[in-house]
């Protein structure tokens, strides 16, 4: 019901990708530091979230699908969940942690 | 009579009370710790301390008979019970000193005698009344017996095991789960015959099935024997021995029956039932926060129904002084606390077995893979054989992970964080694990789980 | 002349060449796998696998020598040096089988014999030509010495000293290091005498300082002597042994001096220089993404600047094929890389020393803990002193985690994720280590840092 990551990943649990579709071979390489052409690039590997940001998010009720992420290449930071949890009414952020599902 | 008034008094200096005890004036509270017996209660007198020196004089005394496989020449002439009582009464009292001091030092006031609850908010302790704005309950667990089966004499659970002044030479053990193991693992070692009866179909049966079938592979590999699916009739003592007779009709001679079939909460002539507190069969009932029924009066540790583990005593003793200070700590549930059972090989395990992964999340949404002990370089260079099964849901997070093996339980650190924070396989696949260690078994399951498997097909 | 093509050629097949190799078929690449001498490489036959052997070997002897500590009768006879061999050796051949089962069955293309760069996108073995659209170059470390210190006869590196059908009576270790404390460990178990000479003011000078200063203490306590910050002039051999002298004048007498002053990458004529690949003092350099100046080039393990470690060599191995699939696979930088040191006591750390926090995020952002493993009931089961030293930004994340102790080793696993994934004390405090493990005392460094101490004050 929290995470809308997967879908972002489904090309990582693919055993064998064809090599043809892979980009240039220096194209990741020549920008190392510029997130923005990520943005456009293959999915990557990267998490949206780190786990414990994750587990944060269940605990003060925040719904990581509806955060934007401003970390590197979109990562959802603790930052960006505290500030999510703090920008809703009350009652809700007080919500009792639950099971799972 | 007296009376003296508390922020918080605890009934009970076990695991549960006193971490309860010390997370509470850590939060400004004032606290009445009451203690018939020892602060540090079971785990650190007869319980985890104790048999984990065993255990690992078990594990000298194999190294030294096992020493050839290594090329080291070294002869195995025996154990020296009292040796063996020295090494483990230093580290208990070593252990007991520091707990003494620590109590003090955090500013606690322990109250030494046995408590009885004679309200919601006091607790009597002969003439002085305890009184408190919250009472915490805390006194923990005795080793229980069957019907009809009287400890005594021959006939012995497992505080009695643990001042034996003599290696038996052949031991029949009643129950084979934690407890039971642990104890035919030292026995073992030490050069006694052992036979284990066990009425559930498997060893440790509260363990993921392949694992229970593991131990019992090795086990027999140690010449441990084992009846499993067949439940005890009676016993009966004689001068040298016991002869234990089954309900399939079988016997077993032995020297000693160690009755270890769990262990009942302490709380009989307690009060409990007069104030008011829910039970059920002894156990206290609490919310998931820990509260019982009664408004004020909250339980930890080995009388809460559920896993009986020192840690999840800490726990819920850290989780109660939270609670009552308003701090709305996270609750973790029992089946996200590690287990591990320190016999040889080790197991530890935390979270869903496959199975029970299945019923919570539907078994076509449920993926597993056991990792061979045999790939691991670690693990072979220490001669044991074992394996690592992760169970995750698909697309989702790891939920379960459950290990054998010579020294896996210090595996269970990761595999809590893991579990706990409900990582993806994906997650922890780009962290190789240090080489060569045992922790890459288990990365080596979650590099599988997430599709790119390195030393594994 | 023939020649083949592949998607990619990978020249040396240890542990960065052969990880690249597995992921990249797994990506669907075909592979090309050069190797002149063995599969697996230093790692594998004269490397990590090697020497844990022997320092298993070295735990056995000294729960020998030790066992009445712990109530155990056994004689330690002494060390059979055959014996230790064929034990050595027997796991190696079979993690070697296990390894070429592998690449077999995975269809890894390997083709035997010494390659040497030809072209961006091509190597030369003998009269072949192998082709691929990418080239992976990963052709590891050798021993280095001192200039002016020649190896031969009684001057060895730990390829020579793995070989040994000795144990040497007394032996100088040249570097203290990561190897050198571990052979100096070895011997010593073995019954030798051992003096470490180390240039830098501390042995395992890379670590936090206080960990240095407790190896130096356990060291000295077991007999093993070191003379730091005094550096090697000189070398003479005769009949029956060495002379060395420092430059201040000292000399130490030995049967064997052991140079282990670190390792230099294996690149001279192997054709990189003239392909136009940018070096610097033999290395490769790469950027972060391990691409080489030269368009198609990539490389990994030994031969890239910073750690030299086998599970490097397998991140960086998996890194270059996901890089060249374009699956832009996130960097984990070398400090966040697990560090092992498997002497007795043991060495383990991942993440910035307090010191070099400091620097990065401004000395007062940054707080540490220093755990003394005498808290810990499991240390002191096994009779280990030690500690765990965690080091994190204030209201930030853990940066730093540092241990030393008997068996510490496998608790990095944890300290690897809470590190890589920036978790905060407070995100691990609720979770309470299972007891009585060493795990817990990495616990209670986190409690404390979240102000929140269990068993300490
Ligand atoms: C042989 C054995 C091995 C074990 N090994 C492990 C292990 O390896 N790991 C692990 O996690 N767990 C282990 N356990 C379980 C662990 O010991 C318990 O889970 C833990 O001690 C429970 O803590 P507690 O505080 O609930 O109860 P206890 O530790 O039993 O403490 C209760 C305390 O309350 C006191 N008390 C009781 N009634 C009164 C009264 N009326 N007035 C005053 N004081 C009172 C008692 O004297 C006692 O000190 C083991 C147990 C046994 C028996
Ligand atoms: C004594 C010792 C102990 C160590 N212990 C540990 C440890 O416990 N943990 C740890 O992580 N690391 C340890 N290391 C380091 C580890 O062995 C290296 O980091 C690792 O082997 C590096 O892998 P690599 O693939 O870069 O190089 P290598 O393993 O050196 O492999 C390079 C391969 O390339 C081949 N090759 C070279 N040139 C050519 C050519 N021209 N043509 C064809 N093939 C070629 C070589 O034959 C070799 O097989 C240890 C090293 C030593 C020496």
């Amino acid at each position: 019901k929290r995470r809308a990551r997967r879908t972002a990943l489904a090309a990582d649990l693919v055993p064998a990708l064809p090599a043809e579709t892979a980009p240039p071979v220096d194209d990741a390489a020549s920008a190392p530091g510029a997130p923005p052409v990520a943005a456009a690039a293959p999915p990557s590997e990267r998490p949206r979230s780190t786990p414990p940001v994750r587990k944060l998010a269940h605990d003060l009720g925040v719904d990581l699908a509806a955060v934007h992420g401003t970390g590197e290449r979109g990562l959802i930071t603790r930052a960006d969940v505290e500030a999510a949890a703090s920008a809703r009414p009350t009652s809700e952020a007080t919500m009792a942690p639950e099971s799972t599902e | 009579m007296s009376e003296q008034n508390f922020d918080i008094v605890i009934l009970g200096g076990g695991s549960g009370g006193y971490a309860a005890a010390l997370r509470a004036v850590q939060l400004g509270f004032t606290v009445g710790l009451i203690e018939k017996d020892k602060l540090g209660g079971t785990c650190l007198h007869r319980g985890c301390i104790p048999t984990k020196a065993l255990l690992h004089a078990a594990e000298i005394a194999e190294h030294a008979r096992d020493s050839a496989k290594f090329g080291v020449r070294a002869t195995f002439e025996g154990i020296d019970v009292a040796g063996v009582t020295a090494y483990r009464e230093g580290i208990i009292s070593s252990k007991f000193k520091g707990l003494q001091g620590l109590i003090k030092a955090r500013g606690i006031t322990v109250i030494e005698g046995e408590g009885r609850l004679v309200a919601p908010n006091a607790v009597q302790v002969g003439d002085q009344r305890i009184v408190g704005k919250n009472v915490i309950l805390a006194t923990g667990s005795y080793s229980r017996s069957l019907p009809g089966l009287e400890i005594g004499g021959r006939v012995i659970t497992s505080e009695q095991a643990l001042e034996l002044d003599f290696v038996p030479g052949k031991v029949a053990i009643l129950g084979g789960g934690v407890i039971g193991v642990e104890f035919a693992s030292v026995w073992k070692s030490f050069g006694a015959e052992v036979t284990i009866i066990e009425a559930l179909p498997h060893l440790v049966p509260n363990e993921e099935e392949s694992i229970s079938k593991q131990l019992e592979r090795a086990f027999r590999k140690r010449g441990i024997d084992y009846k499993i699916g067949v439940r005890f009739q009676s016993v009966t003592q004689h001068e040298n021995g016991v002869v234990v007779t089954l309900e399939n009709g079988e016997t077993v001679e032995a020297e000693l029956l160690l009755v270890a079939v769990g262990r009942g909460p302490v709380t009989a002539g307690l009060g409990y039932d007069e104030v008011g507190v829910a039970m059920d069969r002894g156990f206290v009932l609490t919310d998931e926060r820990l509260a019982t029924n009664v408004p004020g009066v909250y339980a930890v540790g080995d009388i809460v129904p559920g896993l009986q583990l020192a840690h999840r005593g800490f726990q819920q003793g850290i989780f109660a002084a939270e609670e009552i200070a308003g701090l709305n700590p996270i609750v973790i549930e029992d089946v996200n606390i590690p287990k591990i059972t320190y016999c040889e090989p080790e197991i530890a395990s935390i979270g869903y077995t496959e199975a029970k992964a299945g019923e919570k999340f539907g078994a076509d949404q449920v993926s597993s893979y056991e990792y061979n002990l045999a790939g691991n370089g670690k693990s072979h260079i220490l001669e044991t054989s074992g394996s690592i099964k992760v169970v995750r849901v698909n697309d989702g997070p790891i939920v379960g992970v459950h290990m054998i093996g010579g020294r896996v339980g210090e595996l269970i650190g990761e595999a809590q964080l893991a579990v706990n924070w409900e990582a993806y396989p994906e997650d922890i696949a780009p962290f190789l694990h240090a080489h060569p260690t045992q922790n890459e078994a288990l990365g080596e399951a979650f590099l599988k789980l997430a599709g790119k498997p390195l030393h594994a097909l």
